[in-house]
């Protein structure tokens, strides 16, 4: 009965959200004001008793550790009281006067974890990106030879389409002679295919790891802020850019799944509620 | 004692921490330990004053008798419920608390709404704004439409050379795209880390000088 | 008023509906879709499937809420499935407040099913605090981390706990988390640790985390529910995930068709507008 | 004269810089003399003997774990003949102060393990250690006693060297451009376009009398990007203030909501208008991810902002954001390093700033030479990454085909 109960609140609440997609109405309007105050105050209780009763209170006033006794005035009862004095030095804002010394503990907390990160994100983010970035341009496999070059004979295709089509508006009268310009480029671009299948078969070059350089260089030029973007710092740029894109379209395909999948998981809950009726 | 107290202290802090990463003693690393509770007590503490704002600015919303009014005390219902529960039931993740009743069937159903909206955003998203206008702009779209194929069973029906091209877009121009991302966002975070240990970026303390 | 025009001006709430629809037809009409597996989930179960009987155990950190428990729950489930399967010990926990459920509950139906037993062939930690300090803790000491189980039982009463101090005696850890968990895990255990990382992730997230599988820091990588559905097929126990691609694959469908449909009102719109303007009539 | 200010200013800026490390190295020092954590003490030694005991493990060296906090050995072994019987239970690892005697458990390794590491060890000791097999009857068999072997902790990781000299050189750079910034050098900075129509922005805000709301992401201020928002907020806030539009600023944490509050107000009082400022109007919603969007949802949709700007750290919240913020008709600015949320960004918003160009906008809004100068700083570095990029790959290439040696690459790329 209970479990009834509960998950029917839930899906009331459920359904309340949902109306949203039709228009903001009160229904709506409850459940939001209703999860700010609900959340607002589970992080208040989660974050005193999860933090400030174990490592503050708990030390200080019951000489208590982690289970463990600690010794008044001692190095750990010390340890436990400096945040909780700091801490209390951030209420100081609700007395303009004195507002300005709740900018202590701010400098300690901003201080302290900007000098947190930094050596961290030079290895991880940094040397060791470097080193998986330095991949040979020949003289290894290339499981994906294939898909690389289907993709370059596309690149020479669309380039020389665009160049005689567009560029030069040959074809803006004659559509035989836009047929004719639009075979002869994925001629080229076929052949360009055949040729880069034969030069990487030929294990020549690798230009899988030739397209993974150029993007990196590419996509790091692109975010050179103090050079215009002209001469070869454009055309890597705006190669960077390409990347980026192609990047962003990934990431957009790939998150598609992951909403669709919350949605089917609501839309189960509300089945399984409405089958609890039946049951 | 008003600025440099407290940049004096956030670039102690910050170099500490900084060094510390060096120094795997277990002296300084015990200190660091301990640091970073400090850095957590003190954010616990702040959830304080965060809530003392909520509570004033739906307080002024009644006393100003603004629209909506009403939902302010749903606001100060959910929220008073939270902490009296809590502080009653201390036992927070129990299986039976009401605390925890409380959080698993009005707070987690009504994120979990919300989050899944966000299906039917993206389908609106991409029937509005998923405009081939530009080279970036098609690439874009392609890209998208290619893996969303590649990475569900229907993709693998209609031509297995999808999740071939999928896996292509992922970890040939995603990668090293997201590489190049990686490193500049690296360095940004680092020149921003040390802008505000060194006292150049002080807008944490308000305004700039 | 031309088709285009009507379509560009569409009310975006019957896309809603559309969308509504399609995920819910593939609950009382299941299609069946086949699911084949790929590199990383694979590297992640032949991972698993290396582990000893009875050996080190495998760290599981269960550490996502419930917003994206859709995709997640299906993945850790697998992966108990697979530990329990064959015999390995199984430490859980997890670095978010909210996931305290998600593990609990996971582990308690994957336990059930394989009769496993608390304390001897699993045990739960629960939560605490402070994401980084807790990894970086447990690679000192797991008993000053979690002093006791989640039920309040010293570890040292726990057998499947005993000799258990740091990463050196966890054979694998694997993270299943919608937020940066997964990434500090890699900060905080692999790099300084050499512990192996595996991770479950949204699949949202999955494409940041290709670098660091490919720079070797993540053993094995699954991604959103076909992450789950692929880890189902290699265990040959399809459940969530595979229910799931059903209801994916027709709304991809439904989406890739809403960007063709947008776009084709959008230049018909555009190419219209030119010729009006050719003629003179704007 | 302003040439002469900026060189002073510059050398107080070095003089603060030297003392400020002194006074952190002095905190390491007094940390390290203050704390006193020493190791606990190993626990209950076993029984020994047992009938049919399984061939001992041979060869056992022990070692100091290097780079290590202290109280760790590295054990290692070479397998026991009987490691794959099915009377095989484990190898466990014992430890004594005395070659011969008072050996105490100290850890256990399974089946094919050759290594163990004790991390109770005592400091500045020698100890011994014996590796025994245990059989499924309860039997043991030990080893040899190994060397002996100190336990120590190191005062440096010298794992790290390679992270330490990359991160000079990266705070070399910074502190050379920002100074040579402050001593008035003319710094360029390309354009973003996203933050030139912030301006606008505000402007269209202000023409239909409508408020502009700024989300500063969802993450804390340990977050870079949050404190990039911040910068940004402030630029804003000034020019909201000269139009003396309305500035809408919820926030998801509390800390943040704090030093936003100080942000605006110093804008506001900069530009004179302190008392345009409205408190009420900076605050704190919730911390919760989605109780947070659905908070914010409803701003939108009553509230009807001409303009949003979205700057900081952002999660699956961007799209449900961004969209319901494009169906009430508002401009949308945003900018990100989020990865994940920026092709969200950008198919819903008008315009995108990606990644680190987030980092570069409070410098390019308030044209401030020392943030521009940071930025030059970055693109140095960038530049050099660029060049090494370009030598490993050479390098990595000339090795793959065989043409040279690579070993001289690996100290640069060390990883622990």
């Amino acid at each position: 009965m209970t479990t009834l109960l509960l998950a029917t609140v839930g899906a009331i609440l459920t359904l309340c959200v949902y109306s949203f997609l039709y228009k903001d109405n009160p229904f709506y309007k409850f459940a939001e004001h209703l999860v700010v105050g609900v959340s607002a105050g589970y992080y208040l209780v989660i974050y005193t008793f999860n933090f400030i009763v174990p490592n503050v209170t708990d030390p200080v006033f019951t000489l208590n550790l982690g289970g463990e006794a600690i010794r008044l005035g001692g190095l750990d009862w010390w340890m436990a009281l400096a945040p909780g004095l700091l801490g209390l030095l951030l209420y100081t804002r609700f007395f303009p006067k004195i507002a300005w010394i709740g900018r202590w503990p701010l400098g300690i907390y901003v201080g302290g974890y900007a000098g947190l990160g930094i050596s961290p994100v030079m290895q991880a983010r940094v040397i060791n990106q470097l080193r998986a970035g330095a991949t040979p341009l020949a003289g290894t496999p290339d499981p994906f030879a294939n898909m690389t070059n289907v993709c370059l004979g596309l690149v020479i295709f669309i380039a020389v389409t665009y160049l005689l089509l567009v560029k030069r508006q040959l074809g803006a009268r004659n559509t035989g002679a836009k047929v004719g310009i639009v075979a002869l480029a994925a001629l080229v671009g076929y052949g360009g295919y055949v040729a880069l299948s034969a030069l990487s078969g030929a294990g020549v070059v690798n230009l899988t790891n030739v397209m993974l350089v150029v993007g990196l260089l590419g996509t790091l030029t692109y975010f050179f802020f103090s050079m215009r973007h002209t001469g070869v710092l454009g055309v890597l740029a705006r190669i960077g850019i390409v990347f980026l894109m192609v990047g962003f379209g990934a990431s957009f395909g790939y998150t598609v799944m992951s909403r669709i999948s919350l949605l089917i998981g609501r839309v189960g809950f509300l089945i399984d509620w409405v089958g609890m009726f039946f049951s | 004692m008003r600025r440099q107290l407290p940049l004096a202290l956030c670039f102690i802090f910050g170099v500490f921490t900084a060094i510390q990463y060096y120094v795997p003693h277990f002296r300084v690393q015990w200190f660091q330990e301990r640091l970073l509770q400090w850095l957590m007590t003190l954010l616990a503490f702040a959830f304080l004053l965060g809530t003392v704002s909520l509570i004033k600015v739906h307080y002024h919303k009644l006393r100003d008798r603004a629209p909506d009014r009403g939902f302010s005390l749903v606001v100060f219902a959910g929220l008073f419920t939270m902490i009296g529960l809590g502080f009653i039931h201390p036992d927070h993740h129990a299986p039976g608390s009401p605390f925890n009743q409380m959080f698993l069937n009005v707070q987690v159903p009504i994120e979990a709404t919300m989050f899944s909206l966000l299906a039917f955003y993206v389908a609106s998203a991409a029937f509005r704004a998923f405009r081939a206008r530009t080279l970036e702009a098609t690439l874009l779209l392609i890209a998208a439409a290619i893996v969303m194929l590649g990475r569900v069973p229907i993709g693998d029906l209609i031509s297995p050379k999808i999740p071939e091209a999928t896996r292509w877009i992922l970890e040939v121009p995603n990668l090293t795209a997201k590489r190049g991302v990686m490193i500049g966002v690296g360095l940004g975070m680092m020149a921003t880390a040390l802008k505000i240990m060194l006292g150049i970026e002080r807008a944490w303390m308000g305004g700039s000088d | 008023m031309s088709w285009y025009d009507w379509l560009l001006g569409i009310d975006r709430r019957w896309i809603f509906l559309t969308i509504a629809i399609a995920v819910v037809i593939p609950f009382f009409a299941p299609l069946g879709l086949p699911v084949v597996v790929t590199p990383p989930v694979q590297n992640l179960y032949d991972a698993v499937e290396a582990l000893e009987p009875d050996g080190k155990p495998l760290l599981l950190s269960i550490d996502y809420t419930p917003a994206t428990s859709p995709e997640l729950e299906p993945m850790s489930s697998g992966v108990l499935r697979h530990a329990f399967r064959k015999d390995i010990p199984v430490i859980v926990m997890t670095l978010h407040p909210a996931g305290y459920g998600m593990a609990e509950s996971a582990i308690l139906a994957a336990a059930e099913e394989f009769g496993k037993e608390y304390g001897e062939d699993y045990v739960f930690l629960g939560f605490q605090p402070g994401t980084s300090a807790v990894i970086l803790g447990l690679g000192v000491n797991i008993r000053t981390v979690f002093p006791e189980d989640a039920y309040g039982t010293p570890l040292s009463e726990l057998p499947v706990m005993e000799g258990i101090r740091n990463y050196d005696d966890v054979s694998l850890l694997i993270t299943f988390a919608g937020w940066s968990a997964a990434e500090a895990w890699i900060y905080y255990a692999h790099q300084p640790s050499g512990q192996i990382v595996g991770a479950g992730v949204t699949a949202v997230m999955a494409t940041d985390y290709y670098p660091y599988l490919d720079a070797g820091q993540l053993v094995g990588l699954l991604g959103g529910m076909r992450g789950a559905a692929e880890y189902e097929r290699l265990i040959d126990r399809p459940d969530a995930g595979a229910r799931g691609m059903d209801s994916q694959s027709v709304i991809h469908l439904i989406i890739i068709l809403l960007i063709v449909l947008g776009n084709a009102a959008y230049f018909a719109s555009r190419r219209a507008r030119r010729l009006a303007q050719a003629r003179g009539e704007i | 004269m302003g040439h002469d200010r900026g060189r002073l200013r510059g050398a107080r800026f070095v003089t603060g810089f030297v003392a400020g490390t002194l006074a952190a190295a002095a905190l390491v020092v007094c940390a390290a003399t203050l704390s006193a954590q020493e190791p606990i003490e190993p626990a209950v030694p076993e029984s020994l003997a047992a009938p049919e005991l399984l061939a001992v493990p041979t060869g056992v060296q022990v070692e100091d774990t290097p780079n290590d906090r202290g109280a760790s050995v590295n054990v290692t072994w070479e397998l026991s003949a009987d490691d794959e019987s099915l009377r095989f239970e484990g190898y466990r690892v014992y430890r004594s102060a005395h070659p011969e005697t008072g050996f105490v458990f100290a850890g256990r390794a399974g089946r094919g393990a050759t290594t163990y590491r004790d991390s109770e060890a005592p400091n500045n000791e020698p100890v011994y250690y014996r590796v025994a097999v245990g059989d499924a009857e309860g039997g043991e068999a030990f080893s040899a006693t190994s060397d002996a072997v100190t336990a120590s902790p190191q005062w440096f990781n010298d794992d790290r060297v390679n992270v330490l000299i990359a991160v000079f050189i990266f705070v070399v750079a910074i502190v050379y451009f920002v100074n040579a910034a402050r001593g008035g050098k003319e710094l360029f900075i390309r354009r973003l376009a996203g933050l030139d129509e912030v301006d606008n922005a505000v402007g269209r805000a202000t023409e239909m009398g409508k408020p502009i709301l700024y989300i500063s992401g969802l993450s804390t201020i340990s977050d870079v990007a949050t404190i990039a928002a911040i910068n940004i907020l402030g630029e804003v806030a000034k020019r909201t203030a000269e139009y003396n539009t309305r500035l809408i600023v919820p926030c998801a944490d509390p800390i943040v909501m704090a030093v936003e509050q100080e942000v605006v107000k110093e804008a506001y009082a900069k530009v004179g208008r302190p008392d345009s400022y409205n408190e009420d109007d900076v605050f704190y919603l919730t911390r919760s991810q989605f109780a947070y969007v659905a908070g914010v949802n409803g701003i939108m949709v009553r509230q009807r902002p001409a303009t949003i700007l979205y700057m900081g750290m952002f999660f699956a919240e961007s799209l449900v954001l961004a969209e319901t913020g494009a169906s009430v008709g508002a401009i949308q600015i945003a900018g990100t390093d989020a990865v994940t949320q920026l092709p969200f960004f950008i198919t819903s918003c008008d315009y995108t700033l990606i990644g680190e160009e987030l980092y570069a906008a409070s410098a390019y809004l308030s044209r401030e030479p020392v943030l521009l100068g940071g930025l030059k700083g970055q693109d140095t570095l960038k530049f050099i990454i660029g060049v090494l990029i370009v030598i490993t790959v050479i390098v990595a290439t000339l090795a793959a085909t065989g043409a040279i040696s690579n070993d001289f690459m690996t100290p640069l790329f060390i990883t622990h």
